[in-house]
């Protein structure tokens, strides 16, 4: 073991972890290294084995290959009880017959804290999670979002050293799950709690984590801060993956010029070949006509604060998506402009 | 068939449709019922619906009489009862055998193991308190009037006694008895004997026979208190579309080749001279119980219908099982 | 739920048909016997009376009645512990071999009560096998006399009744989420507290179906007692057999039979509260 | 799902000492059946005798082969009324205490009770008793029993797969067969398998409803009525068989599945 | 009954609805009309009563007054199974003892179809919800996301004429998403299917509905296109429901200024007295200094595209949220100036 821990060590190192089901590899030697105290996004496509991973971690999967290190300990023998992490449960698992109070005081029951301790964490969870109301209810008698809260402040409730979160925020409206998700920072901050979450919510994602992992079919593919992530993506995957993504198929000339039909593009430090260019759509300009290459607005979508206009142009297949202001004005039919920013976009190159 | 005959199992020859069939033509059906108690109570319950002939004890056919259920013996049709002892035409529940024909009849004692047991028992006391050397090593008999009985006897009684305050004496000596039992046992208590288990049962002389056949140095001996007369009969069900069928049948039983089987096969002594004097003396030598005459038989009381004094006994019977 | 609220009923219907005219009525018909007296030489004298119902107070039949509620009780906490394990056991064998197991857990059942009961008694006699295996083992002292002592009896009605509480209990066992377990060991409780605080509340109407199964037979038994306790035990269902077949006092069995039914089904619905509550009942399963 | 530290001993260890006391009388009874002397007390040597005793007892075989009839049915029967009056007792809006008290009852009342009482009543109504009221008195208890089961079973079902089937568009029956009745088969197994288990060694009913001729007794009937002489061991060669065929024809039917699935 | 029953007909009609379990009221008098081949998007936070409504639309819950009339006909009387809508369950509800096949199979075997049809129309739903894999799994065997497409798919698969969707997306990541919104749409024009779909996802709801109801404590809030509740929201809890808004507590003077400290907004057509002032972040312009009003920058928060800046300003007690292109390169505790345009904001007045 290592001496005094800073706060960059990690607490939770995962080494080629692997896990089969049958036939089917669920998780294929996933190495991760989980920091003291940080916030740990998994991300990934559904069924790529963010479950299964937390699962192993939490002890209720054995691996068929690979280790788990929490504190430089190997924690495989370790019975699930005896590991301090918990584990939210995607499907929540809340024991039906307890009232929601009960399934919350449930965990810290078995730390043998006083009623009185008890009691008063259990209240602080309720009210945080907006829950008081509900607090003699049984969970058939709650709604979807009621349930995942109860899950959520099950788990919370127990302070462990790392809280492994399987979506806890995904049936909840968007001020309450802003709101837990401030709870969960806070607590982060002031328990020193490392939190690893799954979402399918990038923006959550992206606001909350200090870090994050990307996985796909099991297979471990960017692990990094979310501004590495979105703005560089370890292939094409992660690219589509997080934010979206225009991709441009051309070539590059020996100049180091990238080409596609209608479009030329300067850029640096690339060779030739054929190549994918990325762009996402915040970094299109459009200009009423005229910009480097242009095309023809086939769809507009609204999305609340902007729109985003679908161009199409000569270069690609799929249209472009673009996002405008949302008074910009456009309309389906109108011819524009558009330019690329050389300096914000991605090469792929096989 | 034409007749249906309901019987102990193992209680007549196993080839009685046969050889029935071949003396008068006529087809039966034999069905076993397990005791008394349960063939009467079906009876009762489906007024004998579908039985022609039932064999069962006297008590219980002085009942089914006194509930009109019974046909008349139609003594013409049963020449045989000629065979019957003058005694077994006059026994008090049914003198004249107005309703039933006596079928096997005999007493109820004590059948030890002269082996082990120290001094030979003579006395239903010797049972009620036996000696240390075969303390819960006694069974007695569970049916309710034969458990009264021993106590009943032991104190003097009748065994068809009526006075409450009796009947209590009785019961209290046999809650006391209780403590040195083994078990109450009215199937299987020869075996106990055969398989050392117990030193001394309460017994049917009959079934004592039984043990006597797989081990010498077993006895059957009458208390010198005395004892009961049992007599199990046969009768003919008055909702019967074949009672004269069935009249043919006793007539058959009665026959004394037919029922000496009875008396060479279950070991009971049967009501019939002419089929006890037909029996092999060795039968009589191996089993000296089948040697009583029925003089001596009717010495002992008979069992009787108890009327009102049932619930008496009832009560007192389930107090002494509950008793520990 | 609308679209059950008149279903429910037609469900139910042809059971509750079924018993309306071949229980209840004829139960009533002989029930009703308990009004009347006993003819002198047996039979029924319809002559109204509450006698009988005065007589079943007699404390004689309480006490046998608590007596065999004892024996009947710890037959069925002994059935209860003994049953749990294997069926937790069964319900955790691969699926499909659940069904054999439940299979070979009743075939034994499929032989007759009178001589699984007699092999007990060889097994139990002073000579018998059970003595034997203990001298083989170097036991020197008396032999066991286990038979005809309520420990016999008791063996006998567990062994009997065994398979119908690993039935009921597996019954609920066979689907529970195992997610719910999962979470209770995330929570910090061990395996022992898990199974006290959710997998048993969870299973609670499996076992309370079964204890009362073995209860309910066990307390009408008369076969056991007579034969593995020589007749020195006296349970409650023997009473009323007695009244209606040896005393052929009907009547009073009809009274007695009657006080009994009335015990039995408040019992029943008091335990029925108890483990509805305690189980929290109605849900809990996930795909 | 579930990984959870899989160890399948101490289930083994469980299961092999449960099966060995539920197997212990058992050995003892396949023993004596094979006893020569047919004595309980010694041993006298390996014998098929009562096999062969058995084969020409035409008693015991029907009495075997009515309780197998009587069995079957009564389990057909009361399965399906017993699951149905628990789906509807389970699922009714409103607990009803007399439907609570009628479906307790007949594992309450006392047999010597019933069989009185369907013995008065069907002669009453002249109705002719035989194997046909054997099976319609066996339902009534077995019905309470399989009902009993399945409903706490039910305690723990997951209602929200039935109304997803009748939103699908399947009616109330079809959801039964296809939704319902499959998940809920554990229990209907389990139901039934305590059903038959009791029908085949009732006595008490049975015998007083049965007919009066041999056409209709039920192998129990036979054994008490033997119990004079002791069990012979032409009955324990009888339970031996039907062990026998019935573990046999289960593996049997096991493995034909296995081969079939592959 | 109606003769031809034009596009904007109701072809649902909810009429004043209410639900109480016991002494909680779930649904509160809602009424809706919900048109014929409209996308209908149902909003509102945890326990609001959005699954309930489905559920009597579905014929689970019988309603505790109100009726609900399907193309002008009750339907109160119809058993579930004979309602020609189908609703997919926010708890899945998939039969655990099929596989994914047969789950698929039996909305479709009930209507008596042809097998060679049957087969089709699930080969068809599996491609389209990426599960094809995953046929002959059962239930047990899926990861979260894959039950959901499960539930989905078999609702889908049916084609009925209104398709009631209890959050059918949830659990899916961003891409998988998209493509499953895309497959609804197609569904809505090609097979002209009316959908009520639950969502917590506000740019799912503004991208995809025709129109959207906004409930809240079981009462009905507002209805109407994406555009007129983003833009004019009924109240402010709407208002801060549906995407991010700041909330400027002030007065109106005599003069028809909106006034708050360090700010004052001439608004047309208002009148005196207390007010809110509601705008959201994207209508806050950031000069360097000296706006109408300032602050100073608290936090900033990435979310990919662009940034939000907390501005803390005397105006109101809460920073304001402001949106920034992510290349801005405001940086906490700068002083900032904001202009706020009047033609932008809603203003509420009790
Ligand atoms: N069986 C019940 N008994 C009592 N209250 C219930 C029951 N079912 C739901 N409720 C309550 O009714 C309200 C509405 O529930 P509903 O499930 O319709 O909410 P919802 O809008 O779907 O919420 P969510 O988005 O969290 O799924 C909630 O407050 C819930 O707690
Ligand atoms: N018991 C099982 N048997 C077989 N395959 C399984 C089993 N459990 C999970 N899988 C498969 O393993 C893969 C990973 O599943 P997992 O639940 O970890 O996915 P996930 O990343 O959590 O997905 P989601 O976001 O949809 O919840 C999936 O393809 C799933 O189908
Ligand atoms: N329990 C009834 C015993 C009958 C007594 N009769 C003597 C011999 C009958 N087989
Ligand atoms: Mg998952
Ligand atoms: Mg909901």
């Amino acid at each position: 073991m290592t001496a005094a821990t800073p706060s960059a060590a990690p607490i939770l190192k995962i080494e080629a972890i692997v896990k089969n089901y049958g036939p089917i590899t669920a998780v294929d030697h996933v190495s991760l290294d989980i920091r003291e105290k940080e916030f740990f996004a998994l991300l990934g496509p559904s069924g790529c084995g963010k479950t299964t991973l937390l699962r192993m971690l939490a002890g209720f999967e054995t691996p068929t290959a690979g280790r788990v290190l929490l504190e430089g300990k190997d924690i495989s023998p370790l019975a699930p009880e005896k590991r301090p992490l918990n584990l939210m449960f995607q499907s929540y698992a809340l024991f039906p017959h307890m009232s929601v109070r009960k399934n919350l005081a449930y965990g810290l029951e078995m730390e043998k804290l006083a009623r009185g301790e008890i009691n008063r964490r259990v209240d602080d969870i309720l009210s945080m999670t907006d829950l008081v109301r509900f607090a003699d209810r049984k969970p058939e008698q709650l709604s979807g979002g009621q349930k995942q809260r109860v899950a959520l402040a099950r788990a919370l409730v127990k302070r462990p050293k790392v809280l492994l979160l399987d979506e806890p925020l995904g049936a909840l409206d968007k001020k309450l799950r802003e709101k837990m998700q401030l709870e969960l920072k806070r607590m982060q901050h002031e328990a020193g709690i490392t939190f690893v979450i799954v979402t399918h919510d990038q923006e959550e994602a992206l606001v909350m984590a200090d870090r994050m992992a990307i996985l796909k079919d099991g297979k471990l593919l960017q692990c990094g801060t979310p501004e590495e992530i979105y703005e560089q993506p370890a292939d094409a995957f992660v690219a589509n993956f997080i934010g979206v993504m225009n991709f441009i198929d051309g070539g590059v000339s020996e100049a180091g010029v990238f080409e596609a039909p209608g479009l030329a593009l300067a850029l640096a430090g690339v060779r030739s070949g054929k190549a994918s260019l990325a762009v996402r759509p915040e970094h299109i300009v459009v200009s009423a006509a005229g910009g480097a290459f242009g095309g023809v607005v086939e769809e507009i979508a609204y999305h609340g604060l902007d729109r985003v206009l679908h161009v199409r142009t000569p270069a690609c297949v799929q249209p472009l998506q673009v996002r405008v202001p949302a008074d910009a004005g456009h309309r389906s039919g109108d011819t524009v402009g558009l330019t690329i920013d050389p300096a914000k976009v991605r090469l792929f190159q096989s | 068939a034409d007749l249906v005959i309901s019987n102990w199992d193992g209680y007549m020859a196993k080839d009685i449709a046969e050889t029935f069939k071949a003396a008068t033509g006529l087809e039966i059906e034999v069905v076993n019922h397990a005791t008394n108690e349960e063939v009467m109570g079906k009876l009762m319950a489906g007024q004998g619906k579908g039985y022609d002939v039932v064999f069962v004890s006297s008590p219980f056919a002085e009942i089914l009489n006194h509930q009109g259920m019974l046909a008349p013996i139609d003594k013409a049709a049963v020449p045989n009862l000629a065979n019957l002892y003058p005694e077994a035409a006059a026994l008090a529940y049914d003198p004249g055998n107005a309703f039933s024909v006596p079928y096997t009849w005999g007493t109820t004692g004590l059948c030890y193991r002269s082996d082990v047991v120290k001094t030979a028992p003579d006395s239903w006391m010797n049972l009620l308190q036996p000696s240390d050397d075969i303390k819960g090593k006694t069974t007695m008999l569970a049916t309710d009037r034969w458990l009264m009985a021993a106590g009943l006897l032991a104190k003097g009684y009748s065994v068809n006694e009526t006075d409450p305050a009796k009947i209590d004496e009785a019961k209290n000596l046999l809650i006391e008895a209780k403590k040195t039992l083994l078990a109450y046992d009215d199937t299987t208590f020869y075996s106990k004997l055969v398989s050392g288990e117990a030193s001394l049962v309460h017994a049917w002389d009959g079934w004592c026979n039984y043990g006597i056949t797989e081990n010498k140095d077993i006895k059957f001996v009458v208390p010198k208190e005395g004892s009961d007369l049992w007599v199990d009969t046969i009768v003919v069900m008055k909702n019967s579309e074949k009672q004269a069928e069935a009249m043919k049948f006793i007539n058959f039983i009665l026959d004394a080749k037919n029922h000496a089987w009875a008396a060479e096969n279950i070991l009971y002594k049967v009501p019939n001279k002419a089929a006890m004097e037909s029996l092999d003396p060795k039968l009589i030598e191996q089993y000296p119980n089948m040697g009583m005459s029925p003089a001596e038989l009717t010495k002992y009381e008979l069992l009787r219908d108890l009327g009102d004094a049932q619930k008496d006994y009832s009560r007192a019977v389930s107090e002494i099982k509950a008793a520990n | 739920m609308a679209y059950q609220t008149t279903r429910p009923n037609m469900l139910a219907a042809p059971a509750v048909l079924w018993l309306l005219a071949f229980m209840v009525m004829p139960c009533l018909l002989v029930l009703s016997y308990a009004f009347f007296q006993r003819g002198t030489w047996g039979g029924i004298e319809y002559t109204f009376t509450l006698d009988n119902f005065a007589h079943v107070f007699d404390p004689l039949y309480a006490k046998i009645f608590l007596n065999s509620a004892r024996i009947a009780l710890t037959t069925t906490v002994l059935a209860i512990l003994i049953a749990y394990p294997a069926a937790y056991a069964i319900s955790r064998a691969p699926r499909v071999r659940q069904p054999m197991l439940l299979f070979f857990a009743v075939l034994p059942f499929w032989s007759n009560y009178l001589i699984r009961t007699y092999a007990w008694i060889v097994l139990l006699n002073r000579e018998g096998l059970l003595n034997g295996f203990l001298s083989f083992l170097g036991y020197q002292g008396e032999p066991l006399s286990l038979l005809y002592t309520e420990t016999a009896v008791i063996i006998g009605l567990v062994y009997n009744y065994l398979p119908f509480v690993i039935l009921a209990i597996y019954s609920t066992l066979s689907r529970l989420n195992p997610e719910l377990m999962e979470a209770s060991r995330d929570l910090g409780a061990g395996a022992i507290r898990t199974f006290w605080r959710v997998t048993l509340p969870l299973t609670l109407p499996g076992v309370a179906a079964g204890g009362v199964f073995v209860f309910v037979l066990s307390i009408g038994n008369f076969v056991t007692p007579a034969l593995l306790g020589g007749g020195r035990f006296q349970m409650i269902g023997n009473l009323v057999y007695d009244q209606f077949l040896t005393a052929n006092d009907w009547p009073f069995g009809a009274a007695l039979g009657m006080a009994l039914i009335a015990i039995m089904v408040a019992l029943l619905f008091l335990q029925a509260r108890a483990t509805s509550h305690a189980s929290g009942e109605r849900q809990g399963e996930a795909t | 799902m579930s990984g959870m530290a899989k160890n399948r001993l101490p289930g083994r260890i469980v299961l092999l000492v449960v099966f060995g006391f539920l197997y212990l009388p058992i050995a003892v009874l396949v023993m004596l059946s094979f006893n020569e002397s047919g004595l309980p007390t010694s041993w006298s040597g390996f014998s098929t005798r009562w096999y062969v005793s058995l084969a020409g007892n035409s008693e015991i075989l029907h009495a075997a082969w009515n309780t197998l009839v009587v069995a079957i049915f009564a389990t057909l029967i009361s399965t399906v009324l017993g699951t149905l009056l628990a789906i509807g007792m389970e699922t009714r809006a409103r607990k009803s205490n007399g439907l609570e008290a009628l479906a307790f009852a007949p594992m309450v009342i006392p047999d010597i009770v019933l069989a009185v009482a369907l013995l008065t009543f069907f002669s009453r109504l002249n109705v002719a008793t035989g194997l046909h009221t054997i099976i319609l008195s066996h339902v009534i208890f077995d019905l309470a029993f399989v009902c009993s089961v399945v409903r706490a079973r039910l305690k723990h079902f997951d209602f929200s797969i039935v109304e997803a089937s009748r939103d699908l568009g399947a009616s109330g029956w079809t959801t039964f067969w296809r939704v319902t009745f499959p998940v809920l088969l554990p229990s209907i197994i389990a139901g039934a398998l305590l059903a038959f288990t009791l029908s085949v060694d009732e006595f008490i009913i049975a015998f007083f409803t049965a007919g009066p001729g041999r056409s209709s007794i039920t192998l129990p009937m036979q054994i008490y009525s033997m119990i004079r002489f002791g069990i012979t061991p032409e009955v324990n060669a009888l339970a031996t068989i039907v062990m026998a065929v019935s573990a046999t024809a289960l593996l049997l039917s096991q493995w034909l599945n296995k081969e079939q699935i592959q």
